[in-house]
């Protein structure tokens, strides 16, 4: 059964033609790839193609069909594409780019919560500012927009990715 | 003789004193915020107290809860690490009022260090070389034309008062000079109200070249050669190596005996680094004096071949010194890169979480300082460093090629860690040359940008695994009632669960 | 020059050599076995070529597969590891004839080493000292009388035709000569119908100091001072050091010069290793040597400050060698231990399975050369070592300390290993005094017994954790139906199942 | 609820008396401990006692109820007691100390088997030779026995404890 699969910005249909043991060949977008692939630890893989070794680690990302991969140097965001995926993709699309939901990309301590609920923002202010390993990082809004909600108050605890203002 | 040493801190450092401790038969005692329980100093330790919740201020700052656990647990000195409370001059003297030996330098070496004014006029009083530069404001042209040809070109003029860069002139041509002292002064005046100015020697490509000393309480100081710490990013270190690349052996031994000479008129003891700003031509002038170890101490241990912390504690027990400046030699070449949990990528934003999966780099001229281990999550709370990769090789040029087979080898997902930018420093013309200063992250920053290794062949690799993880996933779970085709972890759940309700 | 290097080996040595290899910038090609598909080397070469079934005589001893992989691959030059091939100067040969660098000595200084008789008789004529004893069987007595007597006091009688202790005798005393050799005669008669003898100096208190040498392709050999590795287990090397506790320098001198002479004996180029026995007065005899790469070369890279392997690269490169014996020192102690797959606990049966979890020694001082990592199923084909230990202090009493302190640190589960055994060695007084011969373990048997070090409350924390880990268990899987309750695991597992599902 | 718990030869009764996030009140044989115990990696739990750092390692033995386990150098054998382990130790107990199968206690390769079923053996004679890691090891009898059952052949690969040889 083919698929299709995200990597980064690129769309490619992925299909796995064979495989015994640790022997596959895979097809992608067309060109075939006869590899040998092991887990040697967990989410840690080895790769040999045309006898050259390949070393790549996989970090699960929010859905079990979205990973963060790990090449030597490089880093690839890497989606496995269904229904549901296009689904969610095309809705986004619709939305257009506008973000909002203004969220923390990482874990940290909310310092300051400089607007409320109502608030009419100016482009590049800032509304949140989130203190992690001795480092501030002020969030702002891109362009003039009003506060519908704060989900945060100062003190708290924010996880990765966790909605802390909604505007609209 | 100390017994039992309580380490003040966390993370790698109270890692690595108590290593020492351990192979000279002292007890160790870690003392831990709530975010710290499964730290690994608590496990390393003999003995571990909790000392408060996760912030600093309310734990690894908190003097009385640390004097509390050093008397609960019968630890008869206290190691500050780097940090927290090393140069705090109070915690000294508070150790020293309650009887337990403080591995560090005296409140008095604290303190006059500490204070930049008092620090400067105790350098000048020792004759060890300052930034020349005006110490009162100076309010009138002709003073100030006279003190700039005193000085030399270039100088940096700046206002008494000011700040934001307002009332700063760079003066580097004699002629500029009358119109840029007026105008900063016409310009100081506007802004701020007040015409005086201070006038500093401008040292154009500055290097930041550091020396490390040992005082004893017997009077003897030793220096243990330099530092070459001019990378850095926002005044962090990010690459440390020694002998500097651009250091001569007549002015390494002159550094060195200024460095010894500002150790001794604090009447220093213990472990503490005398900071140099130096220029192209290798003048140096003193710019501050750290009253504790260093975090890239490592790289003197390894060229000179001492144990700086079980020298400290040799110091602290009023050991005199094992050896003499004569005997102290550099062997070999030395480099330290600092490994932060933090995205280079993208802006250096930190990195806190889970540690997914580690992978340390190992053999040859390796030394390896962490703490963080599978599992482990980084908290939020501290600082972001991860651990230290220090290298060795006979030549500058091995070291290098080491630093970047080490750093091939070092693997750590689940946070984003400065290792891929590391690698790119390593690769800079200007480092492998030697010729940098502390300009050289800004004076690079196109070749330190992020860049695709990655062939179109490896990203399909890449989508290959991703995607292969993907279908064993799936293949594992479908169909979800046939348990005996899961594969091992489901199998020992089953199994586990069968066990477990016979 | 060379620019591919296929390793024909596996394990520690095999990232070992590859570690240099990176470092010169030269492309590495792994060969695998059936076994070794997720072995550490294969994962860290460039390149890698499976070469046959798990036992050796399939993969790693086929030569046809070894060199089809290198002329597949594009490697110019084999490094044979030690064990293997190493040794083997068909190999060597074959390499010649194919057009592949053979990072080893000649086929000549193979065979001339590999054959003791020969080797025996090579050494004399160089004028290197050898165990004193007969070349050629005696039959009569006056003429065993007479060699014992030109041999001297004590030495052992062995039966020609012999083995299995039969027809042995050790004399000691001159009174006991006649007697011996009418007895060792009989008795080898009576087993082997065949009286003649072999007559040989008996070392007593015997030390094995091994001295490294380099030798290049122009005639220049080097040596870098020895190794002691007298602690031995059934003729296996358990603990090494550098320098030797009973070594003087001038008897080091004398030792090297004979090691050197050794080598140039037989033409040698590359990295070769000169066994001598040596008695309690520092009489040193040779006893072989060994063509390759030595397990312990670490000691002797940390010591005196040489990547071995790259000199080995260089040789093969044919460029002379970059120092002169004068240049070369020794500086501080370096001791070695040798982590492996068994239990010292009950016989040292050999115990290979999945690492569970590993946690490497770090810090100031240790080199770790592994290759093992968590998930690892060590395979029973091989050598069972996982791993080396090396640490450097500036003393052999600091470098014990040092090594302690490692394996402390240094935990594994799933398999069995040695690093109890090897903290016992290193508290037995003989060791710490460094009074000790190749006897040692024997001698030592009684403090070489496990021991209890855990207290009675230490057994109860033992007990409390396993109970504390089945309750925790038996609640995340009781009752079974509400997964919502089950720990993170199985959290995952439900929610997996419910995104994959959807 | 109170367990009987084995830790080598000695027989305990252990109870969780209360718990509180990582810190928990045991007993062991009326002994009351308060510890404060953590899993800081896989298998691996840090426990505080006193105040003092204890490093405990947990392997699973065959069943979900046994564990070996590494303190900084001893190992203990402790197995959770409950009717149905009491029952295999009454059995065991029973039959005497009498072994009836030859098992290897590590993974190997058979490299000869020296009886067939119907064999008389005598005490000390060696039945099976497993080689692992380059080293030989020779399974014999205790006591003059008969050979019931022949499981493995040469050239064989057997797992740990994979019974090889039944006797009677």
């Amino acid at each position: 059964m083919s698929y299709e699969i995200k990597i980064n910005d690129r769309l490619a249909e992925i299909e796995i033609l064979s495989r015994e043991g640790t022997k596959m060949q895979i097809a992608i977008d067309k060109k075939i790839y006869d590899i040998d692939i092991a887990e040697v630890e967990r989410g840690v893989y080895s790769i040999l193609l045309d006898n050259r070794s390949f070393n790549v680690e996989l970090v699960e990302g929010k859905t079990a069909k979205s990973y963060t991969v790990n090449t030597l140097y490089d880093t690839f965001d890497v989606e496995i594409v269904d229904a549901e995926s296009k689904y969610l993709m095309n809705r986004k699309k619709d939305d257009g780019e506008d973000e909002n939901v203004i969220a923390s990309p990482m874990p940290g301590k909310v310092v300051k919560v400089l607007v409320k609920e109502g608030d009419s923002v100016k482009a590049g202010q800032t509304v949140v500012v989130v203190s992690a390993m001795k480092m501030e990082s002020e969030y702002k809004v891109k362009q003039d927009r009003v506060v519908k909600r704060v989900l945060v108050k100062e003190g708290d605890t924010v996880n990765g990715d966790q909605p802390m203002v909604i505007i609209e | 003789m100390i017994k039992k040493v309580l380490v003040a801190n966390r993370g790698e450092i109270a890692v690595r004193v108590m290593r020492s401790c351990r192979e000279m038969g002292i007890e160790t005692v870690a003392v831990y915020s709530e975010a710290d329980r499964k730290a690994m100093h608590v496990r390393y330790a003999d003995d571990a107290y909790a000392i408060g919740p996760a912030p600093s201020s309310e734990s690894y700052l908190r003097m009385d809860k640390i004097i509390a656990a050093a008397k609960a647990s019968g630890a008869d000195a206290i190691h500050p690490g780097y940090g927290f409370l090393s140069e705090n001059a109070t915690f000294s003297q508070l150790c020293e009022k309650e009887g337990i030996i403080f591995i560090g330098p005296s409140p008095h070496a604290i303190n006059t260090m500490g204070d930049k004014i008092t620090a400067r006029k105790t350098m000048i009083a020792a004759g060890v070389p300052v930034v020349p530069g005006t110490t009162e404001p100076i309010s009138d042209l002709k003073t100030a034309v006279k003190v700039i040809k005193e000085i030399g070109l270039p100088v940096m003029i700046k206002a008494s008062a000011g700040g934001g860069g307002k009332g700063m002139r760079l003066v580097k041509r004699e002629e500029d000079i009358l119109d840029s002292v007026s105008a900063a002064r016409s310009e100081a005046k506007a802004a701020f109200g007040d015409d005086a100015v201070y006038i500093e020697k401008y040292i154009s490509s500055p290097h930041h070249i550091e020396f490390q000393v040992l005082g004893d309480k017997h009077g003897h100081v030793v220096h243990l050669f330099e530092r070459e710490c001019s990378v850095q990013r926002r005044h962090q270190k990010v690459v440390e190596e020694t002998p500097s690349p651009i250091m001569t052996q007549e002015v390494r031994m002159k550094m060195g005996e200024a460095a010894v000479a500002a150790a001794k008129a604090v009447n220093y003891h213990g472990a503490g680094t005398i900071e140099f700003i130096v220029d192209d031509n290798l003048n140096y002038y003193f710019l501050e004096m750290n009253t504790r170890l260093q975090v890239e101490h490592p790289i003197t241990e390894r060229v000179v071949g001492v144990d700086l912390v079980k020298q400290q504690i040799n110091i602290a027990n009023g050991l005199p010194l094992a050896f003499k400046q004569e005997d102290l030699r550099q062997n070999g070449h030395a480099i330290e890169v600092r490994i932060y949990a933090e995205d280079p990528d993208n802006n250096f934003m930190p990195s806190p979480g889970v540690i997914k999966h580690i992978t340390e780099p190992l053999g040859l001229g390796v030394r390896h300082d962490g703490y963080a281990y599978e599992g482990y999550e980084i908290p939020m709370y501290y600082d972001p460093m991860i651990s230290k990769l220090i290298v060795w090789a006979e030549t500058r040029e091995e070291a290098i090629a080491r630093m970047k087979r080490a750093l091939f080898a070092y693997k750590i997902t689940g946070v984003k860690t400065s290792i891929p930018y590391l690698h790119r420093i390593l690769e800079v013309p200007a480092f492998i040359e030697g010729r940098y200063n502390t300009h050289f992250i800004e004076e690079n920053s196109e070749l330190l940008k992020p860049r695709a290794n990655c062939t179109a062949r490896c990203v399909d690799v890449a989508a290959m695994t991703a995607f292969v993880d993907y279908i064993t996933k799936l293949e594992k779970i479908q169909p979800p009632v046939r348990t005996h085709e899961l594969g091992s972890n489901w199998k020992d759940f089953g199994r586990k669960r069968s066990i477990l309700r016979m």
